[in-house]
């Protein structure tokens, strides 16, 4: 496989330019969107997310079938002088959940950042929408681009476009939580950059492929590793990095806290994957890789925990958060610890599954949680009673997506089941009288969380073995179920 | 030969009195006892201090970089007369303070 | 040389020195004094490492623009001073967690390989394609063009990030850099002498950039201070954020490298791959928009978010 | 000759470290400012010191660069903190 | 000892320095000011490997040197940033703080539409 990919150092797939659009797209569209500014920034967005399905499905379509990356040499300058990107399994597969989310997420959003018809511009709808075309453009290089450097870059983009959307209400709180997480990103991104210096130094690369193939086990990869896997955890709200992340999530419009919750934090741990599996040489530190996933079994139980005992729904999901994180780490030690035996694979793969269900489920849930308190007036889990009669629909994706969270590893289930049930009971418990409703909620809004829900449900369903898909490009290490 | 000589003698003259300036201004600074002469202090480093040893490389400069020195010097000696009034003004609001 | 080496070790012992009193300053306002000669500081040691480029971007940016900002910042505060955390034993952990951290990184420096693996002779062999003679210029503009256009897109990320936080009523409305009612005069006259020089010197740093130490960004720097002085001696206005043209030479940086990219989809076949032959012209033919479009952004980022009503 | 440049240069920094228990001792703002400004103009004067030290012409744009922009961040301070002051 | 071995060193200190002021100042604009002094320190050991690059002629490797470029911009936005939003803070809350101005779970009525 690495031979594979060696060969595409050289040249260009023949598709390789939609590797290149998928990212120009959404920028072009954030370009346009600030210059034109008004009702243009939503139409931008618009034209810009029907563009961008087609090209996540086409690259996906394209991994699938040929079974090998797709690359793409930026300037006609090879690696390690130019910038080379790179789309294997995981990032086609990335991108497509991405493009699904975002527009989905679009969709729900034009009720609430309309831009007023009199054309004259509003300051939140003018902020959401580039904002979500400029998440979607850094999360894009974040998963495509194999360059270490540029994926310091795509990670700031990442950081730029997620704070102000938590702090998008105005509210002093919502600021707080803005400025916390934003100190919180710097910080770990400047980690992430020295790890990158140090790379650099030691072998004179910032490309992922040459440096897996120069790379030794020393001390100035480990303190690399280190430092950028360190950065990267606070980035992605791993415990104990994670006080950022519930006020943050939870402070935000509904819209926004689908996009945080289900992609931003997403994005990091992509490139934490990247760094593990990617770059480093097939040595990697199981004791390492076990410090991880006891950081990510201490996320779950205190997540879960915490969750379980809060008042608001909103900062319920965003808790949960916390413990979904945890699970993703579940990945690092059984993989590393079963390498070389199709458990590897079998670990690899439901990580994967795993990671975009959640990230379906939790947009669901923010925005089934978004519509409930858009109802009600309010988001207190005690006086939720009698709800599933006024939204039926938002209560089913609300549901759907909290089983498919219980669901999907079966060890976690129960954990997990708790604050999902403890939620459910309250909508569909007994009230007298229905709940007044402040503002009505179209049904084809309430469709939307449901529709993500049912995805989230059903990725749950696929069989493990069966996706070779995210095994693509991959360097070998994962026993005979790999490639 | 004896004008290469000539040439270090006048650069180790000059950069030497400019540093001597430089050291006049910072001790100015830390002992005169109020602002205003402090100022004056440091204005004889902004404008001597650096005009001598602008003066001193001048000779080992050549066309267009003689000319980047002296401007930096004349830039120089812009900003600090403009800084100097403004920060008089300043501390002339600011006395009971010190 | 030995005195080059004592040089530097005066260098090196002057920097931490700004650092640790930074650090352990109380006054917030003394502590940003520290940081601008912190910024002059690391200027001269990029001289020391021959890295002429970082010397200039570091003085334009970390003693010019970051200390306008930090000073105009600390004028929109309340003055307090910095309370510390009582909680000893948690500062104590911390440093010693820190003092682990900077040994760790000390003993992988000093442990790099020698020679050092470097891309200069890759880099050197690529500039006649390039057209230009400074190497850094061709890195950020040719080799990893990606790179510096990504970075436009987060300065313009950054200044929509800061726009967002006015309020409602402010949207589209203009910034305030500060006000300064220059009685005797003297701003205006500093106003009206220094930005004819500025913008010259910005010119050209921004043309010997293709072939020396210099280039778009320090260019912009300049040029961005200049402005910000018209404005504050108030010989020039602040543009409303909703201006169209202010909005277009926002973007038109980010946008200039998104055209030379698809141009060079068309001529070249790769997306931001110059034509051999006109590879210098178009160069230094994104650079200029880029120059303007990141002044203005600086300008705008220093001047902070929109404001309807009157400051005072 | 050279070395006598650096040492000059080195001199002038070693002054730096005096100016700046001046910044550190000033009792008010302007005194304060009053350091960074001979900060800057030793600063400058290093860099002029070093160019011809070591012949690198384009050191000479670095310190044109300080001369602009350190100016202009004193200018900063001396205007933007009578902001404050008119706030206060 | 090379002047860039020394100047390394110190850019680990700084970057020892930077952090701890980031993690035990409480002041915000404090903190922003430790994460500028820890990025000094990073920029200092990505000039320093470019400088250990010399070869072909030039006296430093100008990759990490134009990547030190590109990070100084990224810094600088991100000063911006965060000092735009210190000072919102204070001019809604009143205060220069990074705690919660209310407990985190009381209920303000703050669920937003």
């Amino acid at each position: 496989m690495i031979a594979d990919a060696a060969t595409s150092l050289d040249a260009a797939s023949t598709h390789g330019y939609l590797l290149v659009l998928a990212i120009v797209v959404p920028v072009g569209g954030v370009l346009i969107a600030t210059a034109v500014g008004g009702r243009t920034a939503e139409r931008t967005a618009f034209a810009v997310i029907a563009a961008g399905l087609i090209l996540g499905f086409a690259i996906l379509l394209d991994v699938w079938m040929t079974s090998r990356p797709l690359a793409y040499v930026l300037g006609n300058w090879a690696a390690p002088l130019g910038i080379t990107l790179r789309a294997d399994g995981i990032s086609a597969v990335m991108l497509v959940t991405t493009a699904l989310i975002i527009a989905a997420t679009a969709l729900y959003a034009c009720a609430d950042f309309t831009i007023p018809r009199d054309g004259l511009e509003a300051r939140a709808p003018f902020v959401f929408w580039v904002l979500l075309l400029a998440v979607w453009a850094a999360l894009n290089t974040v998963f495509l681009s194999g360059d270490l450097f540029n994926l310091y870059v795509a990670l700031e983009l990442l950081t730029f476009a997620a704070v102000p959307l938590v702090a998008l209400s105005g509210r002093a709180e919502a600021i707080t939580a803005a400025l916390r997480y934003l100190l919180f990103a710097l910080a770990g991104s400047i980690f992430y950059l020295l790890g990158v210096a140090l790379l650099y130094g030691a072998y004179g690369t910032l490309d992922i492929i040459l440096l897996h193939q120069r790379i030794r086990p020393e001390l100035a990869v480990s303190l690399a590793v280190a430092m950028m896997t360190a950065g990267l955890l606070a980035k992605t709200a791993l415990f104990p990095l994670h006080f950022w992340l519930p006020p943050a999530h939870a402070g935000a419009p509904p819209a926004a806290s689908a996009i945080l919750s289900a992609l931003v934090v997403k994005g990091s741990f992509f490139l934490i994957i990247r760094i593990w599996f990617d770059v480093l040489p097939g040595s990697r530190s199981l004791a390492a890789a076990q410090v991880l996933g006891v950081m990510g079994a201490a996320a779950i139980l205190f997540g879960s925990i915490v969750a379980f005992r809060q008042a608001r729904l909103k900062l319920l999901i965003a808790y949960s958060t916390v413990a979904q994180i945890g699970y993703l780490f579940l990945l690092f030690p059984l993989v590393v610890g079963f390498e070389g035996s199709p458990w590897s694979a079998t670990a690899w793969t439901g990580g994967w599954i795993q990671l975009v269900s959640h990230a379906f489920a939790k947009a669901a849930m923010f925005m089934a949680a978004g519509l409930i308190a858009q109802a009600l007036g309010h988001d207190r889990i005690d006086d939720l009673g009698g709800v599933a009669r006024a939204l039926p629909l938002t209560v089913l994706a609300f549901a759907i997506s909290g089983i498919s969270l219980m669901g999907v590893p079966p060890s976690g289930g129960l954990i997990a089941g708790a604050y999902v049930i403890r939620v459910m009971t309250r909508m569909l418990g007994p009230r007298l009288e229905l709940p007044t409703l402040s503002v009505k909620v179209d049904r084809w809004r309430q469709s939307l969380p449901l529709s993500l829900a049912i995805c989230a449900m059903l990725l749950g369903l696929l069989p493990l073995q069966s996706l070779e898909l995210l095994q693509v490009g991959l360097p070998h290490f994962l026993g005979s179920a790999g490639r | 030969m004896t004008l290469l000589l000539a040439r270090d003698i006048f650069t180790i003259v000059a950069v030497t009195f400019g540093a001597f300036f430089f050291l006049a201004g910072t001790v100015g600074l830390i002992r005169f006892p109020d602002t205003l002469t402090r100022l004056h202090a440091l204005t004889k480093a902004d404008n001597l201090g650096l005009g001598l040893v602008a003066l001193g490389l001048l000779p080992w400069a050549d066309g267009i970089l003689a000319l980047k020195i002296v401007c930096v010097w004349v830039l120089v000696q812009f900003s600090s007369s403009t800084v100097s009034q403004l920060i008089a003004r300043l501390a002339q609001q600011e006395r009971p303070q010190a | 040389m030995m005195v080059a080496l004592i040089v530097d070790v005066g260098l090196a012992i002057l920097i931490l020195f700004v650092a640790g009193w930074i650090v352990a300053v109380r006054s917030t306002f003394a502590a940003v004094i520290g940081f601008v000669v912190y910024g002059l500081l690391l200027s001269l040691v990029w001289v020391r490492l021959w890295a002429i480029d970082i010397a200039l971007t570091e003085a334009a940016i970390g003693s010019g623009v970051t200390g306008a900002l930090l000073l105009r910042t600390l004028s929109r505060l309340p003055v307090e001073h910095s309370e510390r955390s009582a909680n000893g034993s948690f500062r104590f952990i911390a440093g010693l967690f820190c003092a682990f951290i900077s040994l760790a990184i000390a003993m992988v420096i000093v442990a790099l390989p020698e020679p050092a693996p470097t891309l200069a002779p890759e880099a050197s062999a690529g500039l006649p394609a390039v057209g230009v003679g400074n190497p850094v210029t061709a890195v950020l503009l040719s080799y990893r063009a990606f790179d510096t256009f990504l970075e436009k897109v987060v300065l313009v990320l950054a200044l929509v990030g800061c726009w967002s936080l006015a309020a409602d009523r402010d949207w589209g409305g203009t910034p305030v850099l500060w006000r300064y009612s220059d009685p005797d005069g003297v701003l205006k006259f500093l106003a009206q002498t220094l930005p004819p020089i500025g913008v010259l010197v910005a010119i050209y740093m921004l043309w010997t950039g293709a072939d020396h130490p210099g280039g778009a960004f320090q260019a912009s720097a300049m040029l961005a201070a200049m402005w910000m002085l018209t404005i504050v001696a108030g010989l020039m206005r602040m543009p409303r954020t909703n201006d169209d043209l202010l909005r277009l030479t926002l973007v038109s940086g980010a946008s200039a490298f998104l055209l030379l990219g698809f141009a060079g989809f068309g001529i070249v076949g790769s997306f931001l791959a110059y034509p051999p032959d006109y590879a210098k012209a178009l160069i230094v033919a994104v650079e200029i928009p880029m120059t303007i479009a990141v002044a203005a952004t600086l300008v705008m980022l220093v001047a902070g978010p929109p404001q309807r009503r009157d400051m005072s | 000759m050279d070395n006598f440049l650096f040492a000059v240069a080195a001199f002038v920094l070693g002054l730096l470290i005096l100016g700046l228990v001046c910044v550190l001792k000033g009792a008010t703002l302007a005194d304060r400012m009053m350091s960074a400004q001979l900060l800057g103009t030793s600063g400058i004067a290093a860099l002029l010191l070093m160019a011809t030290a070591v012949s690198e012409p384009a050191i000479i744009d670095v310190a044109l660069a300080l001369a602009l922009l350190a100016a202009f961040a004193s200018i900063a301070f001396a205007t933007s903190s009578g902001d404050r002051q008119d706030r206060e | 000892m090379t002047s860039a071995t020394l100047f390394g060193l110190c850019g680990a200190i700084l970057i020892g320095l930077g952090l701890f002021e980031l993690i035990t100042d409480p002041h915000p604009l404090r903190k922003i000011l430790g994460f500028n002094l820890l990025g000094g320190g990073v920029f200092l050991v990505l000039g320093v490997v470019a400088r250990r690059g010399a070869a072909a002629g030039y006296l430093g490797d100008p990759v990490p040197q134009a990547l030190v470029i590109t990070g100084i911009v990224v810094a600088f936005s991100a000063t911006a940033l965060a000092v735009a939003l210190v000072v919102r803070l204070s001019e809604v809350s009143g205060r220069v703080s990074l705690a919660y101005a209310s407990s985190e779970q009381t209920d303000s009525d703050g669920a937003e539409g």
